[in-house]
């Protein structure tokens, strides 16, 4: 699967320093946020309502119209896409090398479109038609039964409406999949639905990600999940990224103070009551900018320094970082 | 002891929804179910959308009525209450709602929400004592008192839910029903208003109705548990008991699937 | 009102609220300050066109047009805004009282407003105007008669969904009495969408009542009401154009300046299109 | 199908709500339909018998009834003016007047749909305040004035287009079976006639239109715009898909469905604002028809061109809700 160009230890996607900006009134809502995610590697994405997780992947994947990328250098398989026209050169990838899966499976397909349609068409737009469209819709059917919906045949000709949330979702998935992408990012895949479809869909896209040697973000607000399902999670707040932190230092002093709090929030299984402890104050929401902790008005740990330095940035795109000021969490 | 009987009592109570045409509901219908709740314990009620937990809700706030079986409140059959012991019922069973956009009325201030409890339920009270005690319940909430005459839409997520209770606790009720209170908040605000159900419990003489699909939350907050599944409950116990050595199939289901 | 003044983002907004207040203070003291008495026939003055002394001309009958157009817009003006009122209070009465009831009553009196509404207005408002006679009056009925179904139909959308939300639920759960619930939460939670309705409206009923004028079941022809006036021009268009010209200008700019300011109203005040 | 049942039966509940509107209009608005019949001189014995042979000393319901039993019979009255049967003067009014609400839907269509949707695509845009302005000047122009000023102007001044009437005077021989001179004029293979009832129908149609297509604008585009925040929306793109495709594939269905029930609405609104342009363009139609009834006083006439107004546009709305209900799919498989 590897690809001959490329220097094994290339990352797949490589994002360095990267700016956000409202089309509308020009404010930064993110800035500065450097990460890397490798082939084959499940990446988290976590952060509150607001902290601009959603903002950042949306741009990043040019799916956002009233934002745009301002300032930053993003990489894709070596590629280096230029930033003037960036919504476009990215929009390029969408549909082969990169795949993407919307939160709200009850409107992310069309509803007066067929389901065999809406995957066919994807196969389409990825590959034109190579192999004729009785095949195309045999692939179909064969990757509806990969995703676990039963009888594809079947729910090749039906409409979405009659297919329960879990199971649109996965239909999303196969529409995703069938493009044969090498990045597959998925954006709050589960929070719409319930605990035992939300496991279900979530170890289903593991799976398939590990069959089909791909990539994924995982964007989540879930650190738990994200604990339990992902390699490496990157912290947002505020519009800033404050962590990337392996998931098994989630919990631990070896993260950022941020993803420690944010973790004591959670009650888990493991968790008595009083391990829960509740971060005072208010979330600050995204463009916060780059002078100062975001999370410093709230941190346990601050000192006056955290209010007012320049926020350090993950200028080596090191696997692990921690943007803590006073150097908490770093490895 | 008086508190012999329970506070709350429901006999194999049913409730079916008339399928009408284009009429969403998104309560689902219950079959027969029993729940008893004694003074002083918190009980959690589990499950997921579709359930027919929210519609427990419903019943023991008399919001909604049901098809079949019995509702004893403090030993008393509800559907024999006159109206006026109907109101006095109101004082004390309140209730909480999930979404803390929706749930106050944006054209009141925080302060006229919580003294219309006040208003309604305790007449004694003068002007005056109404707005210092709604001032008391705001701050008893975590909010500043001063903050009173800004309207909701001008506070947080997390804010407005603390909102919502004072005015729930203002007719010092002595059943919360709380349906899924933290689930539209910030991780790090479901955190904090946790803390807050925590001090009341400890604070107030409540008994609490806990409506979550979270079953982590559940264990740590509740002493007793029904799980529901489809309109039925499943299976019910000492919380602890029952979500870390279920018995029930479904029970079972659903905590493998909690992260 | 003042408030009117700070809404305005753009000139065009601005240019149309500022032709609004014009109009509205037109409509109140215009019959006061028109230089010529509007029904003052003068055959020796007739088919003048503008100048110094008659700015927009004189019509057919030789009536200065300036001071018909003034005295129009009381009377266009008072109509459509009687139209209008009339018709918010009897559909919202019915729409709030039919989203409180529910049930079968709402069902059968949603069903009678939505036939009501299909009916095309200018027919059904003829049909009434030439049953009642023509006069201003009959065809002011008629339009309040074919218009109630539309703030009866709202209303009752706005009323249902603000009962569906769980402040309502909150409130029952506090034993609020009915008067309350209605005037504390359901009236002042749907001022704004219908304030914004109303506004988007005054065109409509305008033209409506201009229309129905220049057939013939509305103001009759000597009257200045600005529709009235173009059905009296048209004989003249040849060689008076001002004639046709005046009210009509007057009309579209009006019915202009309130679609500008209830769509800005609208960017303001509903929900629904803040939502983004 | 019980969707279709549903819809029929409705409409029908609809015809006797507008029977009820009439008959009160008929029968207890315009006063004693037996002195209006009588004439002004009938003495009090003549109303009398009158009364009596219309039915009218029965009670209201009972002539209710009657009065339903005439209409479904096709039996609109006699005009008080011509003494004729109103029936057959209205079936010869209303092909003109069908035919110019029909061109002026298609304006209405071939702008509203392109402009809704593209404004939704490029909301705030330049391109949109453009448009919305447009439309509320369109909102804010008083159809009757309009068509004057373009009479004068595009055939008057310019002499682009005729005046008035229905075909030129090298025509005035021509007559079809069906009435509607498109249609007749096609079957004969006469394509001068053809041209020319186009010709005379662009200024009124235009007119007529006006009005009809600024809402239209603003309802497709607010349909348009529910569907381009939708979800689908942004996983078309992200699969790749081109704008164009996105817009035409995938919204422009989802988004049309509800603007044209509106659209259906419109027709039978735009037969009744005929009243306003045919006079002036001098063309026949039942608009013209109605307001010549008003002038003289003819309120059976007036009544009966209510009733027809809504029965075309009950038609008009059943058909609309049929076909869309009959093109998706997704509905049939729902009921």
């Amino acid at each position: 699967m590897t690809h001959p160009t490329l220097a094994p230890e290339e990352p797949l996607l490589k994002v360095e320093d990267a700016t956000i900006a409202l089309r509308v009134g020009g404010r930064t809502m993110v800035s500065g946020v450097s990460f890397a995610v490798n082939r084959r590697e499940v990446f988290g994405v976590v952060g509150e309502s607001g902290s601009g997780k959603t903002l950042l992947t949306r741009t990043l994947f040019g799916l956002q119209d009233d934002a745009r990328l301002t300032a930053g250098r993003v990489t894709f398989e070596g590629r280096t896409l230029p930033l003037e026209g960036y919504g476009a050169a990215v929009r390029g990838l969408l549909g082969h090398a990169i795949g993407y899966v919307p939160q709200d499976p009850f409107s992310s397909l069309n509803p007066s479109m067929r389901i065999g349609k809406q995957i066919t068409e994807a196969i389409y737009l990825a590959k034109g038609w190579p192999m004729g469209a009785e095949r195309t819709r045999e692939a179909a059917i064969a990757l509806m039964a990969e995703v676990g919906i039963p009888e594809p045949a079947l729910a090749f000709d039906q409409y979405p409406d009659q297919f329960s949330g879990g199971m649109r979702q996965r239909i999303v998935f196969a529409i995703a999949l069938s493009q044969e992408p090498k990045l597959l990012v998925a954006d709050e895949p589960t929070t719409a639905l319930d605990a035992i479809t939300q496991r279900r869909v979530i170890e289903m896209m593991l799976d398939r990600s590990r069959r089909h040697g791909l990539a994924v973000i995982l964007i989540s607000h879930n650190l738990e999940l994200l604990r339990q399902s992902v390699g490496r999670i990157a912290v947002l707040y505020g519009g800033q990224l404050l962590n990337i932190v392996p998931a098994a230092d989630v919990g631990t002093h070896a993260a950022h103070p941020y993803t420690e709090a944010l973790f004591a929030c959670i009650p888990t299984r493991e968790k008595a009551l009083a391990d829960i402890r509740s971060i005072p104050g208010e979330p600050v929401g995204a463009g916060f900018g780059t002078s100062g902790c975001a999370f410093a008005s709230r941190c346990a740990y601050a000192e006056p320094v955290c209010l007012t330095a320049p926020l350090p940035l993950n200028a080596g795109i090191t696997s692990g970082f921690s943007a803590c000021l006073l150097g908490r969490g770093a490895q | 002891m008086a508190g012999a009987e329970p506070l709350v009592a429901l006999e194999g109570v049913a409730k079916s929804f008339a399928r009408r045409l284009l009429v969403q509901n998104r309560s689902f219908a219950l079959s027969g179910i029993d729940i008893t709740i004694n003074r002083g314990e918190v009980v959690g009620i589990l499950g997921e959308s579709g359930s027919g937990k929210s519609t427990v809700a419903n019943i023991i706030t008399r919001l909604t009525g049901y098809d079949s079986g019995r509702y004893l409140f403090k030993g008393r059959d509800v559907a024999t209450l006159t109206r006026k012991e109907s109101f006095a019922f109101k004082s004390d069973v309140q209730i909480v709602f999930q979404d803390p956009y929706g749930s106050l009325n944006p054209r009141a201030t925080v302060q006229s929400s919580v003294m219309e409890s006040l208003l309604l339920h305790k007449r004694e009270l003068g002007k005056a004592e109404r707005i210092a005690r709604a001032g008391q319940l705001l701050e008893e909430v975590g909010l500043n008192a001063a903050w009173g005459d800004r309207y909701p839409h001008e506070f947080s997520g997390g804010q407005r839910q603390r909102v919502a209770i004072a005015r729930a606790l203002a007719v010092e009720p002595e059943l919360l029903v709380c349906d899924e209170p933290l689930s539209s908040l910030d991780v790090s605000i479901q955190a904090q208003i946790l803390e807050l159900f925590v001090r009341m419990i400890r604070e107030r003489n409540l008994t609490i109705v806990f409506i979550s699909h979270d079953v982590n939350v559940v264990r740590l907050l509740c002493d007793r548990v029904y799980v529901m599944n489809q309109g039925r409950i499943v299976e019910q116990g000492q919380a602890r008991d029952v979500l870390s050595r279920p018995q029930n199939e479904y029970t079972a289901r659903l905590l493998e699937a909690v992260y | 009102m003042l408030r009117l003044l700070t809404l305005p983002k753009t000139n065009i907004e601005r240019a149309a609220v500022i032709l609004a207040l014009i109009v509205i203070l037109v409509a109140i003291i215009g019959p006061f300050v028109t230089p010529y008495d509007p029904m003052q026939i003068s055959f020796r003055s007739k088919l003048l066109a503008p100048s110094s002394m008659h700015w927009f001309g004189t019509d057919g009958s030789g009536r200065d047009v300036l001071s018909r157009l003034l005295h129009g817009a009381q009377l266009t003006l008072s109509a459509t805004f009687f139209v209008l009122i009339a018709g918010v209070v009897i559909g919202c009465t019915i729409g709030i009282f039919s989203a409180f009831v529910g049930g079968a009553a709402d069902n059968a009196l949603m069903r009678l407003a939505d036939i009501w509404l299909g009916f095309p207005p200018l027919i059904l408002a003829l049909g009434f105007a030439s049953a009642l006679g023509a006069s201003l009056q009959a065809a002011i009925w008629a339009l309040v008669f074919s218009w109630w179904p539309n703030y009866a139909r709202l209303s009752r959308m706005v009323t249902a969904d603000i009962l569906s939300q769980k402040f309502i639920a909150s409130a029952d759960a506090l034993g609020v009495p009915l008067h309350r619930k209605v005037f504390r939460y359901v009236i002042p939670n749907a001022f704004d969408v219908l304030i914004v309705q109303v506004t988007l409206d005054i065109s409509a009923v305008m033209l409506a009542i201009s229309g129905l004028s220049f057939i013939g079941v509305g103001a009759q022809i000597p009257q200045p009401e600005w529709g009235a006036m173009i059905a009296d021009g048209r004989s003249y268009v040849a060689n008076g154009w001002w004639i046709v010209l005046a009210p009509g200008v007057a009309i579209f700019l009006t019915a202009l300046a309130f679609n500008v300011i209830g769509d800005m109203l609208r960017r303001e005040l509903d929900p629904t299109s803040r939502r983004r | 199908m019980a969707y279709v049942a549903q819809r029929i039966v409705f409409s029908i509940l609809s015809l006797f709500v507008l029977l009820f509107i009439t008959f009160l209009l008929s029968h207890v608005v315009a006063g004693d339909p037996a002195i209006v019949a009588a004439g002004p001189n009938a003495g009090a014995a003549k109303i009398a018998l009158l009364r009596e042979q219309m039915g009218l000393d029965k009670p209201l319901l009972t002539q209710f009834a009657i009065y339903c039993g005439q209409i479904l019979q096709g039996d609109l009255g006699t005009s008080w003016f011509t003494r004729q049967p109103i029936a057959s003067d209205v079936l010869r009014e209303l092909p003109p007047s069908l035919e110019l609400v029909f061109i002026a839907m298609l304006i209405n269509l071939a702008v509203s749909l392109p402009l809704g949707l593209l404004t939704a695509r490029y909301a705030g845009s330049r391109f949109d305040d453009l448009v919305r302005l447009g439309v509320m000047a369109g909102a804010g122009l008083p159809v009757f004035w309009i068509a004057i000023i373009l009479q004068q102007i595009v055939a008057g001044r310019w002499q682009l287009l005729p005046t008035a009437g229905r075909l030129g005077f090298a025509n005035r021989e021509f007559s079809g079976a069906t009435g509607f001179y498109l249609f007749d004029s096609l079957a004969a293979g006469n394509m001068n006639v053809f041209l020319d009832t186009l010709a005379h129908l662009v200024l009124p149609a235009f007119a007529l239109s006006l009005l009809f297509t600024a809402v239209g604008v603003r309802i497709t585009r607010t349909a348009m715009i529910g569907e381009f925040r939708k979800d689908y929306v942004t996983l078309a793109r992200a699969k790749g898909a081109s704008e164009p495709r996105i817009m035409f594939r995938h919204v422009f269905a989802n988004g049309a469905t509800p603007a044209l029930t509106v659209f259906g609405m419109q027709f039978g609104w735009m037969l009744g604002a005929t009243v306003l342009v045919e006079e002036i363009f001098g063309r026949p139609g039942i608009g013209r028809y109605a307001v010549k009834a008003v002038t003289q006083s003819d309120i059976h006439a007036v009544v009966a061109v209510v009733f027809v107004v809504g029965v075309v546009f009950l038609l008009a709305n059943l058909l609309v809700d049929i076909a869309l209900y009959v093109l998706s799919p997704r509905k049939q498989q729902r009921a």
